[in-house]
């Protein structure tokens, strides 16, 4: 059991690599790769699991991890991409130095948090808790230093992949799998919307800032 | 007792007859004084006897716009001045009628006459009645303040608001020579002053417009109206001469249940000091000018200062505070 | 409990005449005559128990749940319900005279009834759910009153500033009652009668309700809406609103402060007299110095409001310190002053209204000469100006003379503050009646008296006969009042003696029934009866002398005016001159007056003027400062309205963390 | 045989694939009509059919009442809708085949509601809350305007990060109750989860909490998270911001009072009352100070929600019988008047073809009836009698004020601010001279009166059975 736990605790901390990584990211291709990695390792993370706590179910959250965000919708998000022409660097709120510093203090923060749990009282080890908690708001991070629509999506969908890595980690927990599915449809959901406005040109840009023009109560 | 009370009543009666009688001699004299110390001769004593007289003989003439107010307002204010006068005790106390009403409902009275006045004042709708009227209310509203601080001194001091009661007790004790009382003293002439618009409030001689309060507000009337008018003055004057008499020189004032010789000691007591008074009134009033209106407040304000101070040292004389 | 039923029948009447009124536009003339009918049977209702002294109570299955609507009738509430049901009655008998196609609008009607009817829940209600239900019924239907003259931006003005400063009132009220309950919300009076709160909680319930009632009743400094409000509304609302609304108010402060907050202890009396007193003096200043006539009328009862809550703190003051007699004077004297000030009031803004419709106008110098032109209406205002300037021997002195004797006792109280206080406050009250008597005469000398300045007032003519009637009764019963002062005081001793502990002398102890004594006849007596006597004796025995002996030839002529009259109406004093010497007095003070004369230079033909400037300066802080305030505020946060998605995530961003990092400190 | 919980979820999803198949909208209203109806009854019926604590369902005092509200308004919108959406036709601002797809998605979000309100299982719970959102997200776009698209869009962001936050609050709660429920559903069923509340970790339910909190703090509109809610109120369909304001908050609010009392079932956790406090008062006050800039009329009774919803969530944190028991009166009569009021506002926007404020001017003289009625409930919801919301309000505060005097002075501050800008805005639109066209209505006022019948009898008189119940919960939240 040990080994299983090494295993599975290696893969969760390389996803708050990657959740690292998009948070110092440049450009907005680099910002995919990442994370499509951290999706790849998140459906590792899942297949072990569902491997070592014999939980086929895992499996298909897992698929969904691998195919949906691993590969189908990095691409899709590339297309965009190029079709919108923003090779360019994302520009962001704060430079990547405070992000990175702001991220650490998450870090710190979600140790804190988790340290007051008494050992062995969770399914979960804390410090699978605690790397979960930091990935999830690593990813809410993401989303709110970035201004550019796919990076933010990107952060969103790193924030779920936080999730989904609590969600199997909690050992027995139904709906993990219908839960996963919702979240995918939602997130593809995400970059459809994003898609359907670029195509019906009701949006000149996606960059959010000039997204929200009217702002209500403007008229 | 039947007897007793209709010897109450006669005295009663004569002293309401009394105060009318001596009124218009209380003016003369101080016209007199006040004509001698001018180096005049001077109109004889009985001139306000005779301008009366002279006004009831003439007809009165009424303004096309005078209405039923104006020529009802001046028998009502010389009967509530009258009624008021009879409060007063003068040669004696706790005759029948004076208890019918205290202090405070004597103000009230002359404020009801006063009232009337001012409103037969605006009746006409000239620019003098509204002069004299808006001042003389405003006056009042200098007055009266002082006048309530007076009265709560004389409720602390004496325990009563009723004239008779206070005067029994100065009467009971007459060395009660206070501090306090001496303010008040000084506070009430002032206020006297100011209720009979005499110098330095107003002048009663005068017929320069603007500088007129009273005057301007009788200016339309004449005839009969007009004697009535005056007759009420006159009247008033004599009540705060023997309001400040009763309550600050009340020896050899006759008290209650005296016979028929305690009343006409406190008679001729009460004659002289009234026309005494009259004559210092004539005095005080040749050795001071007039003031100009909104100087006023000044001058009824320091009545106002007297009697609050008069206040707080009827406090301390009457021992503890808090 | 017959007797509750009767008044519960008389107030579905009125809410019958409300639901009529709404559904058919011809039901509406039926509204006055049915308000007058209920009105009839409540003050029946309510002066029966005054007399008999029994209580009655009841209970109704409606309002807060286990606590139901609890139903009470004391001597209390039934004086109060004396004071309501008459003016009701007499405002809905000159509203008979309304013109049914001009003036009966369903904007009015309907409301007037629920308005009567919601004053008469407040005093049946016997706990707070149902006494704060119908209070704000009570202001709720009277807003809708004075907004009436909906097209008028002003009156949308006044309704505004009127409904938020009644529900900041109730406001007030409710933490009030909430202190009173206590947690457990026993929100039944006689729950809360059963125990007294603790000193802290009881001045806070105190404040709450001063702030509460004070609001309602016009206390300054949360008088402001007053004035605008009340001429707002349709003169004979005016009427209801000031003369009798504000006595709900009174009722309310009684209520509390002498019922349901129990024994007091003696500093409750300070903040009572000394508002009390400052809104004595401030009211009539306002008033003498303001040109509207119901606009006076309205700052007037600023000043009597502040009269009787004067009287209550020194009813306190004595209560507190086992001094029941003079408690029992100034409490009479209070309740005395609610009942004339409502006769008196009522008859006045009655006759404004009367002015209005026979004019058009409101403005004083506008006015003049009415007394030839209306001249009944001029006898009733008469009679009501006299009486409302405490002048004998109408109503209005009586209950003057009551408070002043409790003032004159004001001395033996114990405590040094308050025996300080005492001269501050009687030399209050007397300039206070003083001004009073100024500002009526100024308003009847410019409306009644001179020569009329406009055509509308030179074509005015008096009004129909049932306004003359509501009119005359209340001039009758001001006199009346003032006469009777005496027994009215007996009638009202068992209640003086529930809630003061004290009473006045038997009307015996006097020299005649008449006469009214306070504390024993040795130390102070006033006969109005007597005196009234003597001056009519002495009046005509004047009259038949002076017309036996003098000259009895009358000649009209031109006025002399010191031999240079001037035919033009214009030359004669305004409203405005009249009150410029006390301007000049007081108003320097209170409201730096400024006056700027601009003279022409000699040669100049142009007209010269001057300019008079006045500052609220109450208005400015308690008011403009606040309400600036709020909208600067406002305008700050709504820049909240335009932010970025983005933006809005980071606040939701920052909630979180702050959350999460308060979760990781506390232990 | 079907049970009563079970009927008020399943009828609204059947009609829904129903609906969805329905061509024609007239048809389309009608049916959505008799769904809506047919659900109201089984609500009733769920009223009458005794308690259950199920695996999945949960019927208890605390949730029959809320889905009786959510059934009876779902009923009356659809009435209303039924007469008010033709119009849209008729301006062309909606097509038919949206109509179709709107009644459709209508009944979805009523039952996923219910699924939410009756589900014993906290994942449950989750999914239909979150889903009646998302069904929220794509009607509040349906007119498919810039501003509607914008004003989803912004929705949509939201709400999606509250739905992973909640999400996240869920897993906790489950991780908390695993050691001592074991594996599996038990550690999800939210009656068992209360019941072992004092064993868990407190650490771990303060954690739960703060992420619930955020979470669905974020549909209950709790300022500062409630950006999404004036906007989509303002440029989504009237009925859709009556269902808005009128019950999906209140859904919101439920499931986090489930949570609170979880939370508060161990004394060593965080104690979520002074938390809901300020996040009460904040929204209190600070919606209170949005309503004076306010020139859309749907906008403005939008932040008037946030304001009751915050005084609500004050109420609940205060505790006690007695404010509990007067917050979930007030969260009664706020959907009945609320959502009467946005029936009215419908109306006052067909008949003058505005929302502006400033186009919309002196209804008494053009419109006398529907000027009664607006006003009469837009005064319900600034709390006066005779009106039910005084009542809530009432106990609210004299409750406050007799534990905490200094405390009650700030949710008072924030009503009378509010209070201020409501009147002010009531006066304008209904008195002075009118301005701008006068269409005449064609939508129907029934659902409207019968709402403020129902709050007018409620400020009157509370039914026994009511009371018991709102008793019996207010006890169950401690």
């Amino acid at each position: 059991m040990k080994i299983a736990y090494e295993i599975s605790h290696l893969l969760a901390g390389i996803m708050l690599v990657a959740s690292f990584a998009l948070l110092y990211q440049q450009r907005v291709g680099a910002v995919i790769n990442a994370f499509a990695a951290q999706s790849i390792t998140l459906a590792l993370a899942v297949a072990w699991a569902a491997w070592s706590e014999h939980r086929p179910d895992l499996f298909i959250t897992a698929a969904i991890a691998f195919g949906l965000k691993g590969v189908v919708i990095p691409l899709a998000l590339r297309r965009t991409v190029e079709r919108l022409g923003i090779h360019r660097e994302v520009e962001k709120v704060v430079g990547v130095g405070v992000a990175l510093m702001v991220g650490l203090a998450l870090i710190g923060l979600s140790q804190a948090l988790v340290v007051k749990v008494t050992r062995g009282t969770m399914g979960l080890g804390r410090d699978e808790l605690a790397l979960a908690l930091a990935i999830v708001l690593l990813g809410f991070l993401m989303m709110i230093v970035r201004r550019n629509a796919v990076t933010q999506v990107v952060g969103f969908m790193s924030m779920e992949n936080g999730l989904i890595l609590a969600a199997t980690g909690a050992q027995g927990m139904p709906l993990v799998v219908e839960v996963s599915v919702a979240f995918s449809v939602l997130i593809s959901l995400f970059v459809f919307a994003v898609f359907v406005f670029r195509i019906r040109e009701r949006f000149d840009t996606i960059d959010i800032e000039a997204l929200d023009r009217m702002r209500g109560d403007r008229r | 007792m039947t007897r007793d009370l209709v010897v109450q009543f006669l005295a009663q009666g004569a002293q309401m007859f009394l105060v009318l009688l001596l009124a218009p001699l209380a003016v003369g004299v101080t016209r007199r004084v006040k004509a001698r110390l001018t180096r005049r001769r001077g109109a004889p004593l009985i001139q306000g006897y005779l301008d009366i007289a002279k006004l009831l003989r003439k007809e009165s003439v009424l303004a096309e716009s005078a209405s039923w107010l104006f020529r009802t307002a001046p028998y009502l204010i010389f009967a509530l001045t009258r009624v008021a006068a009879a409060l007063v005790p003068s040669f004696a106390s706790g005759l029948m009628f004076n208890w019918a009403a205290d202090v405070v409902a004597l103000v009230a009275l002359l404020g009801a006459a006063r009232a009337l006045l001012a409103l037969a004042g605006m009746d006409v709708g000239t620019s003098f009645g509204g002069i004299g009227s808006s001042r003389e209310m405003m006056i009042a509203t200098l007055a009266e303040p002082a006048m309530m601080l007076i009265v709560l001194t004389l409720a602390i001091a004496a325990g009563t608001t009723r004239l008779p009661g206070v005067a029994d007790y100065f009467i009971s004790e007459p060395l009660a020579v206070r501090v306090s009382l001496a303010l008040s003293l000084g506070a009430l002439v002032i206020v006297a002053l100011a209720e009979n618009a005499r110098i330095p409030v107003d002048n009663p001689i005068t017929h320069l417009e603007l500088t007129m309060v009273h005057e301007a507000m009788v200016l339309e009337y004449s005839g009969r109206h007009l004697a009535l008018i005056e007759a009420a003055s006159m009247l008033k004057l004599t009540l705060y001469l023997s309001l400040l008499i009763c309550l600050f020189a009340p020896f050899g004032m006759a008290p209650a249940s005296a016979g028929l010789v305690g009343w006409l000691v406190g008679l001729v007591a009460w004659t002289a000091k009234l026309l005494l008074g009259a004559a210092l009134l004539g005095v005080w009033e040749v050795s001071i000018a007039k003031m100009r209106v909104f100087r006023l407040p000044d001058f009824v304000g320091v009545a106002f200062v007297f009697a609050f101070i008069a206040i707080l040292l009827a406090y301390l004389s009457s021992g503890d505070i808090g | 409990m017959l007797a509750l039923y009767a008044s519960g029948a008389a107030l579905a009447v009125l809410a019958g005449a409300a639901g009529l009124a709404i559904l058919a536009r011809g039901a509406l003339r039926l509204v006055y005559p049915l308000a007058a009918l209920a009105a009839l049977a409540l003050g029946a209702v309510d002066l029966h128990v005054l007399l008999t002294g029994d209580v009655l109570t009841g209970s109704l299955p409606i309002g807060l749940p286990t606590i139901g609507l609890r139903l009470r009738l004391d001597s209390l509430s039934a004086f109060f319900g004396v004071v309501i049901n008459g003016g009701v009655l007499a405002v809905s008998v000159y509203g008979l005279g309304l013109d049914r196609e001009k003036d009966l609008t369903p904007r009015v009607e309907p409301l007037f009834p629920l308005f009567a009817a919601a004053m008469n829940l407040v005093l049946l209600a016997d706990d707070a759910y149902g006494f704060l239900f119908s209070w704000e019924l009570m202001s709720l239907s009277s807003w809708a009153l004075v907004v009436a003259r909906h097209t008028d931006p002003e009156s949308r003005r006044a309704s505004h500033l009127y409904l938020v400063m009644a529900v900041i009132g109730t406001t007030a009220l409710l933490f009030a009652f909430g202190g009173l309950a206590g947690p457990a919300g026993g929100y039944s009076f006689d729950t809360i009668r059963a125990h007294a709160a603790q000193p802290a909680i009881a001045a806070l319930v105190l404040a709450s309700a001063l702030i509460g009632c004070g609001s309602k009743g016009g206390l300054i400094p949360l008088h402001a809406w007053l004035p605008l409000a009340h001429p707002a509304a349709p003169s004979h609302v005016s009427a209801l609103m000031s003369g009798v609304m504000t006595k709900v108010a009174i009722y309310g402060f009684v209520r509390i402060a002498f019922d349901l907050l129990g024994p007091p202890a003696w500093w409750w009396a300070l903040p009572p007299i000394v508002l009390g007193a400052i809104t004595a003096v401030l009211g009539l200043l306002y008033a003498v110095l303001d040109r509207d006539l119901k606009r006076v009328l309205a700052y007037s009862t600023i000043e009597n409001v502040g009269v009787i809550f004067v009287a209550l703190g020194l009813a306190l003051a004595f209560r507190a310190n086992g001094f029941t007699q003079g408690a029992a004077v100034a409490l009479t004297a209070a309740l005395l002053h609610v009942l004339n000030h409502s006769w008196f009031k009522s008859l006045l803004f009655l006759g404004a209204g009367a002015v209005l419709h026979a004019t058009g106008r409101r403005d004083l110098d506008g006015l003049g000469g009415l007394i030839r032109t209306m001249p009944r209406t001029a006898i009733f205002f008469l009679v009501g100006a006299l009486a409302i300037s405490a002048l004998p021997p109408l109503n209005g002195f009586v209950s003057e003379w009551l408070l002043f004797q409790s003032v004159l006792a004001g001395p033996m109280l114990p405590q040094a503050s308050l025996r300080f206080a005492v001269p501050a406050i009687g030399a209050m009250l007397a300039l206070a009646a003083a001004l009073a008597a100024a500002c009526f005469v100024r308003v009847y000398g410019t409306a009644f008296l001179g020569r009329p300045r406009t055509v509308e007032a030179a074509r005015a003519h008096d009004v129909p006969l049932a306004q003359q009637v509501a009119m005359g009764a209340l001039a009758l019963l001001c006199i009346l009042g003032g006469l009777l002062g005496a027994p009215l005081a007996s009638v009202l001793a068992p209640l003086v003696r529930t809630f003061s502990g004290g009473m006045l002398p038997a009307s015996g102890s006097g020299p005649t029934p008449f006469s009214l004594v306070a504390f024993d006849s040795a130390r102070s007596v006033y006969d109005a009866a007597v005196i009234a006597l003597f001056v009519t004796i002495a009046s005509l025995v004047t009259l038949v002398v002076v017309h036996r002996v003098s000259e009895r030839r009358t000649r009209r002529g031109p006025a002399w005016d010191c031999g240079f009259p001037d035919p033009s109406p214009a030359t004669q004093y305004t409203a405005s001159s009249f009150a410029q010497p006390l301007r000049r007095v007081y108003g320097t003070v209170v409201f730096g007056a400024r006056e700027t004369v601009t003279m022409p230079p000699p040669g100049d033909r142009s007209a010269a003027s001057l300019q008079v400037t006045l500052v609220d300066y109450s208005w400015r802080a308690f008011y403009a400062a606040p309400g600036a305030a709020v909208l600067r505020l406002a305008e700050r946060l709504n820049m909240l309205q335009f932010l970025t998605i983005r933006r809005y995530l980071v606040l939701m961003f920052a909630a979180l963390v702050i959350l999460l990092s308060i979760a990781a400190v506390t232990t | 045989m079907i049970e009563a919980y079970q009927a008020v979820v399943l009828v609204p999803y059947g009609s829904a694939v129903l609906l969805a198949a329905l061509p024609g909208y007239r048809v389309g209203a009608i049916a959505n009509v008799i769904a809506s109806a047919a659900t109201f009854a089984a609500g009733l019926w769920l009223l009458v059919s005794p308690q259950l604590i199920g695996d999945y369902a949960i019927v208890d005092e605390f949730n029959v009442v809320f889905v009786a509200i959510n059934t009876l308004v779902g009923f009356t919108t659809a009435l209303f809708s039924a007469s008010y959406i033709g119009h849209e036709i008729d301006t062309g601002r909606l097509s038919p085949a949206f109509l179709r797809f709107y009644h459709a998605m209508f009944q979805a979000m009523m039952g996923s509601m219910n699924l939410a309100l009756i589900a014993n299982n906290i994942g449950l719970m989750w999914v239909g809350l979150e889903l009646a959102t998302l069904i929220t997200v794509v009607m509040v776009g349906l007119y498919r305007t810039p501003q509607a698209i914008e004003a989803a869009w912004k929705y949509f962001i939201l709400a999606s990060v509250g739905i992973s936050l909640a999400f996240f609050g869920t897993i906790l709660i489950y991780l908390a109750g695993q050691p001592i429920l074991g594996e599996g559903l038990p550690s999800m069923t939210w009656s068992l989860l209360q019941a072992a509340a004092v064993r868990m970790d407190p650490a771990i339910l303060d954690l739960a909490f703060i992420f619930l909190l955020i979470g669905y703090g974020t549909k209950v509109g709790l300022a500062p998270l409630h950006a999404w809610l004036p906007d989509a109120h303002a440029e989504g369909p009237t009925p859709i911001s009556a269902v808005l304001s009128g019950l999906l908050l209140n859904v919101a609010l439920y499931a986090l009072l489930r949570f609170k009392m979880l939370v508060a079932g161990q004394p060593a956790a965080l104690d979520p009352g002074p938390i809901m406090i300020v996040m009460g008062l904040v929204s209190l006050v600070f919606a209170a100070f949005m309503l004076y800039q306010r020139r859309d009329i749907k906008r403005f009774f939008a932040y008037s929600s946030i304001e009751h919803m915050g005084l609500m969530v004050f109420a609940f944190g205060m505790g006690g019988p007695l404010a509990n028991f007067a917050g979930l009166l007030h969260m009664a009569m706020h959907s009945l008047t609320k959502s009467s009021i946005f029936f009215a506002v419908g109306h006052v926007a067909q008949a003058k073809g505005t929302q502006r404020f400033a186009e919309i001017r002196g209804l008494s003289v053009t419109h006398p009836r529907l000027a009664v009625a607006f006003a009469l409930a837009v005064l319900a919801i600034a709390g006066l009698p005779p009106f039910g919301v005084f009542a809530s309000e009432f106990l609210i505060l004299t409750t406050t004020f007799a534990r905490q005097p200094w405390l009650a002075l700030l949710p008072a501050f924030g009503l009378l601010v509010g209070f201020g800008a409501l009147l002010l805005r009531l006066q304008d639109t209904i008195f002075g001279e009118p301005v701008g066209p006068a269409h005449r209505v064609d939508a129907s006022s029934v659902p409207m009166v019968l709402h403020l019948l129902l709050v007018l009898t409620a400020g009157l008189y509370l039914p026994p059975m009511l009371v018991g119940w709102f008793r019996r919960a207010a006890e169950l939240l401690g």
